[in-house]
């Protein structure tokens, strides 16, 4: 048989184990290339593969892997063949996410990016109120230094989003119908640099110059840093927020606290849904990141599934992945609460059901990057080193100029 | 009066150090749509879809087969490291052995994060066939719990009056008679206590469960998150609240057996002096 | 089936010298009994014959045998401890069969074994008792029970019948007496109690600061103490020691009286000494010396009169128990001169005639 | 006991002492022997089976890393906090509940509840009773009192979590206690209240110090535990912001794993196993000696 | 300065009665010996008293008051226990010092008042000691220091002097005897030892399965026992007992002799008591009966003849200790009328004269 190891529990597991039912139920399948799941925990999961990868295990034939850590393991694994279709599909840009040195190591089979959730009520009735309007103006005077005008999130920057999330704060607008004006994700983990990150991309932030310089002490850098320490030291976001990650803001979100906040697409399906978040549910709304002098951008990272080298069973696994990439198991994919990344002309075919798909495969399109290097092999250091060293900044505990300076000097060292 | 001063202390203690547990327990009776909206410990509408959720997938994850993992690991963890700590505790108690390098050595190991000794392990369990067995992981644990089952005996074995081995000796009694006959029984506490606390240990660890098993020997602890991850690294409370709760019930029920074993004075009546 | 033997032994703990170059030849059967004051060292030197304790130099034999480094379990003795050390997890019954376990005993032997010697120690209805549910002279007696079931070829008794009532005791000695007969053991036994050593001693063995100051059958320490030590401390009440020098009609009593006594050897005699019950009060012009009657103890069988005898100080003399004489009383005393014992300034008997 | 009659019976000791030799020998010899050349060597996952030695390089680059020496600091001060709350607290729980538990084991089993569960998930449940929003903690704060406190702020982050960390394991030094304090022969109980001792005399005069040696037990046990503590510290905080609560277990695990750099992670713990077996060699040292001085 | 009473007092261990309505008065100052068969229940006793094991039915009171459930703290009471019960992690000094320590005596008078005591029990040398580096002697001292250092209004001594060797025991019991005139202190003290009852008692208590079979004076005991029981517990080596029957010329001795003494009462005398020393060996024509000598126990001051007397059993005799008697021999046996004791069937003693 063929072994597949994943992350249980989340609509992974569900659209996963809906394609291998497929799959094994075909008559072509022989019985020793049935696919077989095995699951392990998310808490650590990259670890444990590292180890069972370094170690040559032969535990599983294929293997969950994400786009910023597939430098890293790509040296245990072999490159694979995916099904004609597969570029029709998915397109190019999200087939790059799973290429390490040309080579492709993996089926997309889902994507990440990053949504600007929002409460629709209190954005409309801002704009609807000139009280508030004149307030909103006075409060991004006084924190940002200009006068802005409240906006459609779709069409705001950086500046406009936190002169909202300002306004929308008690501690600096005691009429705020909300807590918080957002919630940011500042605890020291790498998923939430790449959340931060699409706000100094857009003011044009790369990790290296594509001479390989790194570029991280950078007025881009400088900018993205500074908006956060300007929303957290102001109570824009929760105190606790050095400790937040994605559960905890969406907490902080659904308790209808937090008037906006940036936060994975994955999330989307929680938070509109009336059962898991009554108090939020009908009045949010999601639109791509905010926009900066360089543009508009989101973080993507894929996850996929790639070949063991050392795999007991490569010609069954190949099989498995090359129809893994097919059209048809794709569609399963996105049927079974799947994320996969689809061409307009696929998802065309599952947009009644899965609406966000449609903005999913539209903003990984039009918005999607990968920094440089992001898919190296030391892809997950640079990121840890990025989350220790800037939340040490937003907490205080060093100036700006040290934590650029030593993500600058780490980043020489992991890079080089 | 002083024994309704111990009660509220009791009370107050019992609360503050269970708070956590309370709050899991009260959890887990929540309905999602509960979780965010009431934040208290009373539950409005109990319900056990959580509990349900936890023990109606079991063709997809197999809480009971965790359970057993755990439950076979935690046992050859505990009781190895009793079994191999109470000799050499006797010996670095009585007879002077080790008592300035094993003991300190064997103590060591707790101090030290094993799992440095994970790759290595890997390879070598690898090696020999150890991986993903409830074997492996259970010598593993008892490499865990080896330092504090040894401290604790030493500490129980240096309290016991010389002379008691000494009447056995003349009995015509062998050291290892000696250990198993008088010695043993006489610091059931401490043996108990650390079977305990090795059970407990064994039961609750986490990185080598994850390191070293995969499917097949997969105790609790990693197992159980796998019930209540939701997308994106989310974290689906209720669920994650019924499967600790489910979890933390062969310990407690252990617990609850042994604990009468831990009273009383065992060498009342052994010699005079 | 065992001789004991210690050649210089010696034991100390740090710079403390407990048993000091130690002799001490034990036949095979023999019943020595070993006696000196507190903290002589009594226990120690049982201990080291036991192998519980390390002979620090000198070295020990069993049956001629070097067992300086032998384990206890190759000694095969039995000891009873001063301290009881039962085994506070196991009931009398198995307190006292687990010796017999160890050896391996068929478990109706065992308690067949037990059960006799609970019969003799009186224990039967203790049986399943544990020892924090016992009096002190039962768990003395159980300590005793454990070491006899085993028959061994050698016994350590560290002081074992202190606990037990005056009857009791008797019996006991007596059962001690009989089981030394019926097992032909060499028996080592320490014990206070003048009677015991008197009564079933081979030989007595007296001991001082670790060192052994005479030994013999019990007769001879009585009457012929090698020095004022063994003397003073063999009998019960204790010898009268009456200072003394030579003088013109025998000896002279530190002025408060003569006696006709020749001295044979070189030595000075300095004491006189004489046991209460070979003194009799007489009238004050008949004895050798007179005193006024201090305390007198009713003692039941006799009573123990106490005189002031000036230099002489404080006397002891038995008188029978409805002695007339009252306190205050001036009487005289008549010692009898051939039961008596000398010994000169340093201590030493000088044989008397 | 006496040094005495060891001497013909240290050959029987030894075998004694010896299956737990050979366990080790057995099965941390050899990791223990890779380790030792890992942390000599320039090593990383995908080197593992040949790694290219460097001299001390590792041992150079731990010992300048101000990180290692932060994280040491924090295992350290957290390590002696926690150890000394929880001794203290298990102390006085121990003997001031022992009437009680006496008769009804059942009560020790609740006062053991919180160990039951792995600190891991001890830590995520963690995550959701100090939540702002849907944590009963703060919410029974803003309903009472109008405000909550940042539990997991950078000011009182590491209170929290000694905090966390103390509540959780109380009841180990608790038990260890309630078995010590169970175990003191009541004969010596009763011969201080003939000698006169009131309760508080009994406790400061007999029972401390006849416990003094579980307490050491217990002081030494939680201090290394809280030294190493990994587990819900790294689910509660990560390693904090800027890796302000970051232990030294935390330290080396991520050397280890987030970064690879074996050779660095177990160079780290070489110098903790050295440092640590120094002090303890050199506590038992003094230790004995001293009573060798009471002789 | 403290009065002790018990009334009905009782203790039961689950459904064993260890103590069965006790009643005991005891005045100020007075020193009461405690005797009894191992197991009777004497250190239960004590214990009650001292507040350490509860009286499980009626009352205890000191000075008065009603102290039954009072604290041993609030009795005010010393004890020496017979398990010594030092504290293992203290030296001699601070063990004997601590009591004073808690009454929070200026450091100097602890230390003046430990000396002193030590200097008494000989214990000076020991005092920077731990209870395990001490012999049982010495152990058994320190425990008593313990007790007398603190001078409180009662002593409870359990055994004190068991462990101890003739000679220091007999300075101990004079030590104790003193502190007892000089604190006027009343004291309860438990031994098997014969002559420390007979000399230190004001009042002895004979306790059988703990009940009381007779107190008094220690002559009144030894010469009037109330029973079987206390005639032949008191008095060591203990009374004989020979089985008797009213006959023709007074009394008969089971066919093997008779003797003259008339009976007043109405009970018929069973069986005659004659201790030891108030028996003779005469020829065998003039003795009041006769049998062979089967044993001959020497005991320095004086010898152990046993004598088997046909269907009287083995009778022991008080003899000289230079007895010319040997083993075999037959001898006759002379009773001192006036001195032996009566008792009916049930073991009462009869009035005789
Ligand atoms: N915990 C207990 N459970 C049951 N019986 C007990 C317990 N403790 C003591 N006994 C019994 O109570 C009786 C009285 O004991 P106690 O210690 O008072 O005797 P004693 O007169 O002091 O004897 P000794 O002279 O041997 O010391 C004994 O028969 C003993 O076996
Ligand atoms: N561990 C030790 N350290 C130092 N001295 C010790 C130790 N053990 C015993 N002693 C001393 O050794 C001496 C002999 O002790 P031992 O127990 O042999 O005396 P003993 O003759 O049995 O006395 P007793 O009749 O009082 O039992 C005593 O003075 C004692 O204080
Ligand atoms: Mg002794
Ligand atoms: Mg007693």
């Amino acid at each position: 048989e063929v072994t597949v190891l994943g992350w249980p529990g989340g609509p992974e597991e569900v659209a996963l184990r809906a394609a291998a039912d497929t799959y094994n139920a075909k008559p072509d399948v022989a019985d020793k290339d049935k696919v077989e799941l095995l699951f392990f925990n998310r808490e650590g999961f990259w670890d444990k593969l590292q180890a069972d990868l370094a170690a040559g295990s032969k535990a599983f034939d294929l293997n969950l892997l994400a786009t910023y850590s597939i430098g890293r393991y790509a040296p245990f694994m072999e490159p694979v063949v995916l099904s004609e279709e597969a570029k029709a599909v998915y397109g190019d840009s999200v087939l790059s996410t799973m290429q390490y040195e040309g080579k492709q190591y993996g089926v997309p089979t889902d994507l990440s990016l990053h949504f600007m959730y929002f409460r629709k009520d209190l954005i409309d009735a801002l704009m609807k109120d000139d009280a508030a309007k004149a307030k909103y103006a006075e409060i991004s005077e006084k924190y940002l230094g200009k006068k802005l005008e409240p906006k459609a999130p779709d069409e705001w920057t950086w500046d406009d989003y936190a002169a909202t999330a300002l306004y929308f704060t008690q501690a600096v607008n005691p009429d705020s119908p909300t807590r918080y004006g957002t919630v940011l994700q500042l605890k020291n983990l790498l998923f939430n640099i790449m959340i931060w990150q699409s706000v100094p991309r857009a003011y044009g932030a790369n990790w290296m110059d594509d001479s390989g310089k790194i570029t991280v002490n950078s007025d881009a850098y400088r900018k993205g840093l500074e908006i956060y320490k300007l929303l957290y030291d102001n109570g824009a976001t929760p105190r606790d927020s050095l400790s937040y990650e994605f559960a905890e803001a969406n907490a902080a979100f659904a308790s209808g606290q937090v008037a906006a906040m940036l936060q994975w697409n994955a999330a989307a399906g929680d938070l509109t849904s009336k059962e898991k978040s009554p108090t939020v549910a009908e009045v949010t709304d999601t639109v791509a990141p905010p926009a900066g002098p360089e543009g508009r951008f989101t973080h993507i990272h894929g996850l996929g599934f790639g070949l063991n080298k050392n795999a007991e069973n490569k010609e069954g696994a190949a099989l498995f992945l090359k129809w893994l990439s097919s059209k048809e198991a794709a569609l399963i994919y996105a049927r079974n609460n799947g994320a996969p990344a689809l061409t307009p002309e696929v998802v065309a075919e599952v947009a009644e059901a899965r609406p966000d798909l449609v903005k999913l495969g539209e903003f990984a399109g039009k918005y999607g990057y990968v920094m440089n290097g992001g898919t190296s092999a030391k892809a997950l250091s640079v990121y840890e080193l990025q989350a220790k060293e800037f939340t040490g900044y937003w907490s205080g505990q060093q100036s700006i100029d040290d934590a650029l300076a030593n993500t600058e000097k780490g980043m020489a060292e992991l890079l080089k | 009066m002083m024994t309704a001063l111990r009660w509220l202390v009791f009370a107050i203690a019992a609360f503050a150090m269970n708070f956590p547990i309370l709050v899991t327990l009260s959890t887990s009776f929540k309905s999602t749509r509960e979780l965010s909206t009431n934040p208290g410990l009373w539950v409005q509408s109990p319900t056990l879809d959580n509990y349900l959720a936890v023990f109606q997938v079991t063709d997809r994850l197999n809480i009971f087969l965790y359970l057993f993992n755990s439950l076979s690991v935690a046992l050859i963890g505990t009781l190895l490291a009793v079994a191999l700590a109470l000799p050499a505790a006797y010996a670095i108690a009585r007879g002077r052995l080790g008592e300035r390098t094993l003991l300190p050595f064997i103590v060591n190991l707790r101090a030290v994060p094993l799992i440095i000794f994970a790759i290595p392990l890997y390879m070598m369990f690898q090696w020999l066939a150890l991986l993903d067995t409830r074997l492996g992981l259970g010598l593993i644990l008892t490499i865990v719990n080896l330092p504090l089952a040894l401290v604790i005996l030493v500490n129980a074995i240096r309290d016991l009056p010389a002379e008691l081995d000494e009447a056995a000796l003349m009995d015509g009694a062998s050291r290892t008679q000696i250990l198993f006959k008088v010695i043993a029984p006489v610091c059931r506490p401490a043996i108990v206590t650390s079977l305990i606390f090795g059970f407990i240990t064994a039961w609750n660890e986490f990185l080598f469960g994850l390191m070293l098993t995969t499917s097949k020997a997969v105790p609790i602890t990693v197992g159980a998150s796998f019930f209540f991850a939701a997308s994106g690294g989310g974290v689906q409370w209720g669920v994650a609240s019924a499967v600790m709760i489910v979890g933390a019930l062969p310990p407690v029920l252990l617990g609850l057996i042994m604990y009468r074993q831990i009273s009383g004075s065992m060498t009342a009546g052994a010699v005079k002096g | 089936m065992a001789t004991i033997s210690l050649k210089k032994a010696g034991k100390q703990y740090g710079n403390l010298e407990i048993i000091r170059e130690l002799d001490l030849d034990i036949a095979d059967g023999e019943f020595v009994v070993i006696v000196g004051p507190s903290g002589c060292g009594k226990s120690t030197l049982l201990r080291m014959i036991a192998g519980l304790e390390e002979t620090t130099s000198g070295q020990l034999f069993i049956d001629g045998r070097d067992v300086t480094a032998a384990s206890p379990v190759e000694r095969k003795l039995a000891m009873v401890f001063q301290s009881y050390a039962l085994y506070p997890h196991m009931t009398v019954r198995r307190n006292m069969g687990f010796g017999l376990k160890l050896a391996k005993l068929p478990t109706g032997r065992i308690k067949a074994k037990v059960e006799a010697a609970a019969e003799t120690l009186k224990l039967t209805h203790l049986l399943e008792r544990y020892p924090k549910e016992l009096s002190g002279g039962q768990r003395q007696r159980v300590a005793i029970g454990r070491a006899i079931v085993r028959e061994p070829v050698g016994f350590l008794f560290d002081e074992p019948l202190s606990n037990l009532d005056a009857a009791l005791r008797v019996d006991m000695r007596l059962e001690i007496a009989k089981l030394h007969r019926t097992l032909g053991a060499t028996m080592i036994y320490v014990t206070h109690d003048q009677v015991e050593a008197m009564t079933l001693a081979d030989r007595i063995v007296v001991m001082k600061d670790g060192r052994i100051m005479q030994q013999g059958s019990p007769q001879a320490l009585y009457q012929t103490p090698a020095n004022l030590f063994v003397a003073q401390f063999i009998g019960s009440p204790k010898m009268n020691l009456l200072a003394c020098q030579p003088g013109a009609s025998g000896l002279d009593l530190s002025g408060e009286g003569s006696i006709q006594l020749r001295v044979s050897g070189a030595a000075a005699p300095a004491h006189l000494g004489a046991r209460p019950e070979h003194l009799s009060l007489v009238s004050p012009e008949s004895g050798h010396c007179r005193g006024t009657v201090e305390v007198s103890e009713y003692l039941g069988g006799n009573t123990s009169v106490f005189v002031r005898a000036g230099k002489l100080g404080l006397i002891n003399v038995s008188a029978p128990a409805d002695t007339p004489y009252r306190i205050g009383e001036t009487v005289g005393i008549s010692i009898d001169a051939a039961r008596s014992s000398l010994f000169d300034e340093a201590g030493a008997a000088i044989a008397a005639n | 006991m006496t040094k005495a009659s060891q001497r013909p019976l240290v050959q029987e000791f030894r075998l004694l002492a010896t299956p737990v030799v050979l366990f080790l020998l057995v099965f941390l010899g050899f990791p223990a022997i890779v380790n030792l050349i890992y942390s000599v060597s320039d090593v990383s996952f995908e080197t593992l089976r040949q790694p290219e030695l460097s001299g001390f390089k590792n041992f150079a680059a731990v010992w300048s890393d101000s990180a290692f020496w932060q994280a040491s600091w924090f295992s350290f001060r957290f390590g002696l906090l926690t150890a000394a709350l929880e001794c203290t607290l298990g102390l006085f729980l121990a003997i001031f509940l022992s009437p009680l538990i006496e008769r009804r084991s059942w009560l020790m089993a609740i006062l053991m509840l919180p160990l039951m569960v792995a600190p891991a998930l001890v830590g995520l449940m963690y995550r959701l009773v100090l939540h702002e929003f849907v944590g009963p903690v703060p919410y029974y704060l803003w309903t009472y009192f109008g405000a909550s406190l940042s539990f997991l702020g950078p000011g009182s982050a590491f209170w929290t979590l000694v905090v966390v960390e103390t509540l959780q394991w109380t009841p180990f030094a608790l038990l260890l206690f309630y078995m010590a304090y169970q175990a003191i022969p009541s004969e010596i109980a009763e011969a201080s209240a003939m000698d006169g001792a009131k309760s508080h005399h009994r406790l400061w005069y007999i029972e401390l110090p006849l416990m003094l040696p579980t307490i050491v037990v217990a002081l030494l046990i939680r201090f290394i535990d809280g030294f190493r503590v990994f587990d819900n510290v790294y689910v509660l905080t990560g390693s904090g912001p800027g890796g302000s609560t970051a232990s030294l277990s935390i330290y080396i695990y991520e050397a280890f794993f987030k970064q690879g750099a074996i050779g660095k992670a177990v160079a780290a713990s070489v110098i903790l196993f050295v440092v640590s077996f120094a002090v303890l060699y050199g506590l038992n040292f003094i230790a004995s000696r001293r009573k060798g001085a009471a002789r």
